[in-house]
């Protein structure tokens, strides 16, 4: 479906790009709990990166960057990540997500803090994951259907 | 003897229940012993011995006033389903049970002689259909009878349908799109008196809706209501072409169901609406008893006169029940204790008459493959018994006297002259006189012409001839002696004493 | 000013997010390229969002993110709840097109067309 | 049996209804949000253990939908002794927080919903190894999702919230229902396209209301229409919501996505989808009408929708009916006949009696029931025979004679026969019809059952009463026989549990649903 684009131009300024933009996301990851940003947008740039490259590099060149076979991991340790830090609470008395009553022994703005960046990571994780899946998925389109439907699958998990 | 109306007292038992659930247990069994059909058979009979003889054994708690009573639970909001056994209940309930002991008999040897399909569907919806019965008689509330009514009404149709051609088809879906919507009629007129009384619509002899306030007009349309719902399976004209069409079913099914339990049924829920829900001075006040009086007179003629033109015999059979249910709803519209008292006598004495007539009609079909009167010439000699019976059938019907259709017809007739309508007394008698000439015929060409056809076969199986001897037996004895065995007499004068708080 | 007048010129951004609105509507309705019609559901959710954030904008004040030169009273800042829910909405929105996109490239691969005409008739020769 | 209910009900009537919470770390307080968290996890585990090995998914995912039911009972149990309970998400306090209402009402649905789920899922895990065996665990992935929106949808007490979980179960939905016949992504799209303008109308009325009011959180949004009610905008956002949630829940005239849909998706998809995704929508509906704006504004005052609502119904009943008579698929007639069912919900919600409104409870937990039933009733024919027309039935009720016991007490109960339970349903509309002193809606609910009656007795007709077509030597065509007992007994369990409720409705309706009806309209009997 997308052909690749044989130009030394764009090769370049993907090399350069790449790195910017992760960056950029993992600054809008580590800002989400006090000013603009967090987990949703952190995961959708780091996708970008990596789509860029899938775009410009073609998918071939672009795998050693990103194995096609990581993206579900990826997804999966971020929901892991936000239903550990999530579900940790509750046994010591929270309600879901209440950051304030984690058994990590630290003041409670810093509690709250912590719990929050573990989740953004959690949700960025998840969402690139899913975002790359779903192009990956999109774009070979001769592959047995299952795996277009899984692709979808990985979709809702985000909204969690 | 006197009757005093005495205020019953309860008690609790759950005998009832159980009169109820033993064919209901019968199914499952039944039908689990699909291929050894000696077994099958002999569920069916001893669910129905048990049934008859538990239904029997209350008989005592009747005659003393006392009602057996069970609660079960609520089926919707402070509407319970519960059992008990009033008089009026008791009386269907004996008859039912009885006859289905009796048809039970026949059953067997009926679908083995006409070598019948499906044998274990039949006999399951049988069970079920005798388990919605003895509901309906004991219904304590008409939520509860509502649930047995609608049963019944299901459990008939897999009968209807039984032979599965074309005609039985047609046969069954007529008697759905009669029944289903009268059920809904049904259901329409229980909520309307629901929300009326507020939940509590248990049977009182005489009726609780007087005690709502609700207006004339909307009691007339209730009552409207009531007929269309019970009329249907009552056979009243113009709601009975179903049963004509329903004799497409095996004739044991014709018997029992078809001239007992389902037609009675709907005769039942005359006699509860209009003397338990509504009761006779209502009914007076709001004046809709002549409707209902000239709508059962109307079918007792026509229904007379329809029969008289049908050469096959069940048909014959079948219009001559729609008009003798009209004298049970004619008995009961017109609201005195004697015709109360003839309605309730009709009830059963016509079972035992009518049953014994399908039962030969039956008989004659198995054993000779005739179902038209004008092939039946001479058979008279080879099947003795039976037309014997046929003949006693036909005597009682017509009324004459010594059968017990005589006596239930003399409290009619003497109820008609109580509420000042000679008019109805005329149409009972012509009625009368109409089912002599429809009957008769049938007697003579059977004994008195010759037909060199029937020259040997003779009786149908004993499991046929015994039973039908018995139902006419037992015609002839209650004809002699109303207040033999179950005291007919003395409850069906009761159960008129509590309704119209007159005596007979 | 008339009523009429004081519709469109006080409340522009309503009467644009409606416009909108149908704008996406007409494209579900009558486009009969099945991409086409996605994208006008786009439109249409699209101009939802923009109806949020039409009502949390305030001539005037910042964005809802705390800074001492603006101070701490909540006038000077815009609300910032529709902002947060139509992120969220946001999400949602991609996922449908995502799960949308990937039915329609599932159609193409079967029936060979996304033009509705076209495929209604390859439908009925099934 | 008696005992229990007496003692159960004292139970109740001890409790006191808006019990003062006492936040601690107890199981009480965790309640309402365990069955939301436990499908939460149950998802993410399904989808993690099957992308690792796909046999584990289908054992997670069973043992997902029993915890589910574990707790959900649990969740009733606790609002019936407690009274509603309220979850802070994440600690925050209402309005700005989240908040999870459970109260006898989302109680009764999420205790519906896993029930369902889980008889459905039982039968799933043949029929899907079947059908299609590679896609086994992104079904039940979806499956978890789809359910983990619904719970969400019934649950939360913020009106944004509710879209969210909306959109997430529709998403699922759209994705299950894309599996089955070659036309499915059709449908899927179409269904699609049509559920999110539905969402995005319900997002609308959502936008209008907070506009209006400045809160989202259904309690407080409550609070505060007092003054609003003269206002035409308050009407523009309830017309709106109405309008989204009809659209998902297939109230005529917007009901064309659905006989496409549910009749090309998978047999195991419908027959999860069909009972529970327009029934939540119904429950949706009621929570916005009742809870939110009050059924004195919004059905019979100013908002008036009332009799527009009961008449879409109505029509939705006849239209409904009469086009699954014209149906010679089995699975199109069932769709069909899902949206006359769906108008008898909508007729209770409309009537706005405390009668009628039990009946439409009862009618979504009923109704579900049925048609879960049904539909897998369908499947295995499908699987077993291979085939969905109507044609084809012939006979079959011989063959596969547990299967059949079961379609009839359905096929009953969807006509209203006593004793099950859409007899009762019908019975507390009529009573809440006559409640009302609407006549003619009465007469129209009672009527159109006829028509169900045509075409369920058709079916019953056919598959008892006529022979099987036989092939030349006297022997049937194709041997069909009953499917194996994994996905024999849920349908069964199905099938008596229609006769059960029916039986049982009254205690339904007097412990649980009494106390689900909004504090303006009492209990009258």
């Amino acid at each position: 479906m997308i052909t690749r684009h044989p130009s030394i131009i764009m090769d370049v300024v993907v090399r350069i790009m790449v790195p910017v933009i992760q960056i950029f996301a993992l600054y809008v990851i580590f800002h989400g709990h006090y000013s603009p940003g967090g987990g949703f947008q952190g995961g959708a740039l780091l996708a970008a990166s990596v789509l860029l490259q899938r775009v410009v590099l073609g998918q071939e060149r672009s795998q050693p960057s990103f194995r096609r076979g990581l993206a579900m991991p990826f997804a999966i340790t971020g929901i892991l990540l936000y239903l550990i830090t999530g579900l940790g609470d509750m046994p010591f008395g929270g309600n879901f997500l209440e950051y304030d009553m984690l058994p990590f022994g630290m003041a409670p703005d810093w509690l709250h803090n912590t719990g929050i960046l573990l989740v953004e990571i959690g949700i960025a994780f998840a969402v690139m994951g899913a975002l790359v899946s779903i192009f990956d998925e999109l774009v070979i389109s001769h592959r047995p259907q299952s795996q277009t439907d899984a692709a979808a699958g990985t979709e809702e998990e985000t909204l969690r | 003897m006197p009757i005093d109306v005495v205020s019953p007292t309860t008690i609790e038992s759950v005998r009832p229940l159980w009169a109820v659930l033993v064919s209901l247990i019968a199914i499952p069994l039944i039908v689990a012993s699909d291929r050894r059909p000696n077994l099958r058979e002999a569920f069916t009979l001893v669910a129905a011995a048990i049934k008859a003889v538990l239904v029997l054994s209350m008989l005592p708690w009747v005659l003393a006033g006392e009602q057996a009573v069970v609660q079960l639970w609520e089926i919707s909001p402070g509407i319970e389903l519960a059992l008990r056994v009033d008089t009026l209940g008791y009386v269907f309930a004996v008859v039912a049970s009885v006859l289905w002991f009796l048809t039970s008999f026949y059953s067997i040897g009926y679908v083995r002689g006409a070598g019948e399909k499906k044998q274990t569907r039949y006999f399951a919806s049988f069970a079920l259909c005798l388990s919605a019965t003895i509901g309906i008689c004991f219904s304590a509330n008409l939520l509860t009878f509502v649930v047995f009514f609608e049963i019944l009404t299901l459990a008939t149709y897999p009968l209807v349908i039984h032979k599965e051609t074309p005609a039985a088809i047609t046969a069954a879906r007529k008697y759905l799109s009669y029944t289903l919507p009268a059920g809904l009629a049904l259901l329409l007129a229980v909520a309307w008196s629901v929300s009326a009384t507020g939940g509590n619509t248990d049977f009182v002899p005489g009726g609780f809706l007087g005690a709502t306030d609700l207006s004339e007009t909307s009691l007339r349309w209730l009552f409207l209501l009531f007929v269309l719902a019970v009329g249907v399976k009552a056979g009243i004209m113009p709601l009975h072409s179903w049963l004509p069409a329903a004799m497409a079913a095996p004739t044991p099914v014709s018997a029992l169901l078809h001239a007992v339990a389902v037609v009675k049924a709907g005769v039942f829920g005359v006699l509860r609406v209009t003397g338990y829900v509504f009761g006779p001075e209502l009914l007076r006040e709001i004046d809709v008893w002549t409707v209902l009086a000239w709508a059962a007179a109307i079918t007792l003629t026509v229904g007379s006169l329809l029969a008289l033109r049908q050469d096959n015999l069940k048909r014959r059979l079948a219009y001559s029940t729609v008009a003798h249910l009209s004298y049970i709803v004619l008995g009961a519209a017109l609201l005195t204790s004697a015709s109360w008292s003839g309605a309730v006598m009709h009830l059963m004495f016509h079972a035992t008459m009518k049953i014994t007539l399908f039962f030969c009609a039956g008989a004659i079909y198995v054993r000779a493959h005739k179902e038209n009167i004008s092939d039946m010439h001479g058979i008279g000699r080879q099947m003795p018994i039976t037309m014997l019976a046929f003949a006693v059938g036909s005597l009682g019907l017509a009324g004459v006297p010594g059968v017990n259709g005589f006596v239930s017809k003399w409290y009619l007739a003497v109820g008609s002259m109580q509420a000042d309508q000679t008019i109805f007394m005329g149409l009972l008698l012509l009625s009368g006189v109409l089912n002599a000439a429809y009957f008769f015929p049938i007697v003579h060409v059977a004994f008195f012409r010759r037909n060199e056809e029937f020259d040997r076969f003779g009786e149908a199986s004993p499991l046929m001839v015994v039973p039908l001897a018995l139902t006419a037996i037992i015609s002839v004895v209650l004809g002699v002696a109303p207040n033999f065995g179950v005291h007919a007499w003395d409850l069906a004068r009761s159960i008129s004493a509590a309704v119209t708080g007159g005596t007979s | 000013m008339s009523e009429l007048q004081a519709l469109f010129v006080d409340r522009w951004p309503y009467v644009a997010t409606s416009v909108l609105i149908l704008i996406g509507l007409w494209g579900m309705v009558f486009k009969h390229n099945l991409v086409k019609k996605l994208i006008g559901m786009n439109i249409f959710q699209g101009a939802i969002i923009l109806f949020f954030i039409v009502h949390a904008y305030k001539t005037g004040a910042s964005v809802p993110v705390y800074s001492a030169e603006v101070g701490s009273e909540a006038e000077q800042y815009m609300n910032p709840i529709p902002h947060g829910l139509m992120l969220t909405a946001i999400v949602v929105s991609v996922a449908t097109t995502g799960v949308a996109l990937t039915l329609l490239t599932v159609i193409h691969r079967r029936f060979g067309t996304l033009e509705e005409d076209e495929l209604l008739r390859r439908l009925r020769s099934e | 049996m008696e005992s229990v209910l007496l003692s159960l009900a004292a139970e109740v009537s001890r409790a006191p209804r808006d019990a003062a919470q006492a936040f601690g770390p107890t199981m009480d307080h965790q309640a309402p949000a365990l069955g939301l968290l436990v499908v939460m996890v149950g998802a993410f585990l399904v989808a993690a253990l099957g992308y690792w090995k796909r046999r584990l998914a289908y054992p997670a995912t069973l043992l997902t939908l029993l915890t589910f039911l574990g707790t959900a009972i649990y969740g009733l149990e606790r609002v019936l002794t407690l009274g509603p309970l309220h979850y802070r998400m994440a600690g925050w306090e209402p309005p700005v927080g989240i908040e999870l209402n459970l109260d006898a009402l989302s109680a009764f649905v999420i205790t519906m919903i896993a029930l369902v789920s889980l008889l459905v899922c039982v039968y799933a895990g043949t029929a899907v190894r079947r059908e299609n065996p590679e896609r086994e665990s992104t079904f039940y992935g979806m499956l978890l999702v789809m359910l983990l929106g619904l719970t969400g949808m019934v649950i939360t007490a913020d009106l944004f919230n509710l879209y969210v979980w909306f959109e997430v179960s529709s998403l699922a939905g759209y994705a299950l229902m894309a599996v089955g016949h070659k036309k499915a992504p059709v449908s899927a799209f179409r269904y699609l396209l049509l559920g999110t303008l539905g969402a995005s109308f319900y997002l609308l009325g959502v936008g209008y209301l907070y506009v209006l009011t400045g809160s989202l959180n259904m309690f407080d949004v409550a609070g505060r229409l007092g003054e609003l009610q003269s206002n035409p905008a308050l009407w523009i956002s309830v017309v709106f919501m109405v309008g989204g949630l009809g659209l998902k829940m297939a109230l005529f005239p917007m009901h064309l996505w659905l006989p496409d849909a549910y009749t090309y998706a998978s047999s195991t998809s419908t027959a999860i989808i069909a009972p529970l995704m327009t029934k939540v929508s119904a429950y949706v509906m009621i929570r916005v009408l009742y809870f939110v704006y009050g059924h004195e504004w919004s059905l019979h005052g100013a908002g008036g929708l009332g009799p527009a609502i009961t008449w879409m119904a109505l029509a939705g009943i006849v239209v409904g009916s009469v086009m699954a008579i014209a149906q010679k698929d089995a699975k199109r007639m069932l769709a069909y006949s899902s949206i006359a069912q769906v108008g008898y919900i909508g007729v209770g919600i409309g009537l706005a009696t405390p009668l009628a409104l039990v009946g439409a409870m009862l009618h979504i937990l009923n109704h579900a029931i049925m048609k879960s039933c049904l539909f897998l009733v369908t499947g295995s024919v499908q699987l077993q025979a291979d085939t969905v027309r109507l044609r084809d039935y012939t006979g079959l009720g011989r063959r596969m004679p547990w299967t059949f016991a079961a379609f009839t007490l359905a096929a009953l109960a969807m006509v209203g026969v006593p004793p099950t339970n859409g007899f009762f349903s019908k019975w507390y509309l009529v009573l809440g019809g006559i409640a009302a002193g609407q006549w003619v809606v009465v007469v129209l609910i009672l009527a159109s059952s006829l028509l169900t009656a045509v075409y369920f007795f058709r079916v019953l007709e056919r598959i008892y009463a006529r022979p099987a077509p036989e092939g030349e030597d006297g022997a049937p065509v194709t041997a069909v026989v009953d499917p194996p007992l994994s996905m024999r007994a849920p349908v069964l369990v199905l099938g008596v549990g229609v006769l059960a409720l029916g039986l049982a409705n009254a205690w339904l309706v007097s412990t649980i649903l009494r106390l689900a009806l909004p504090a303006d309209l009492p209990w009258p009997l």
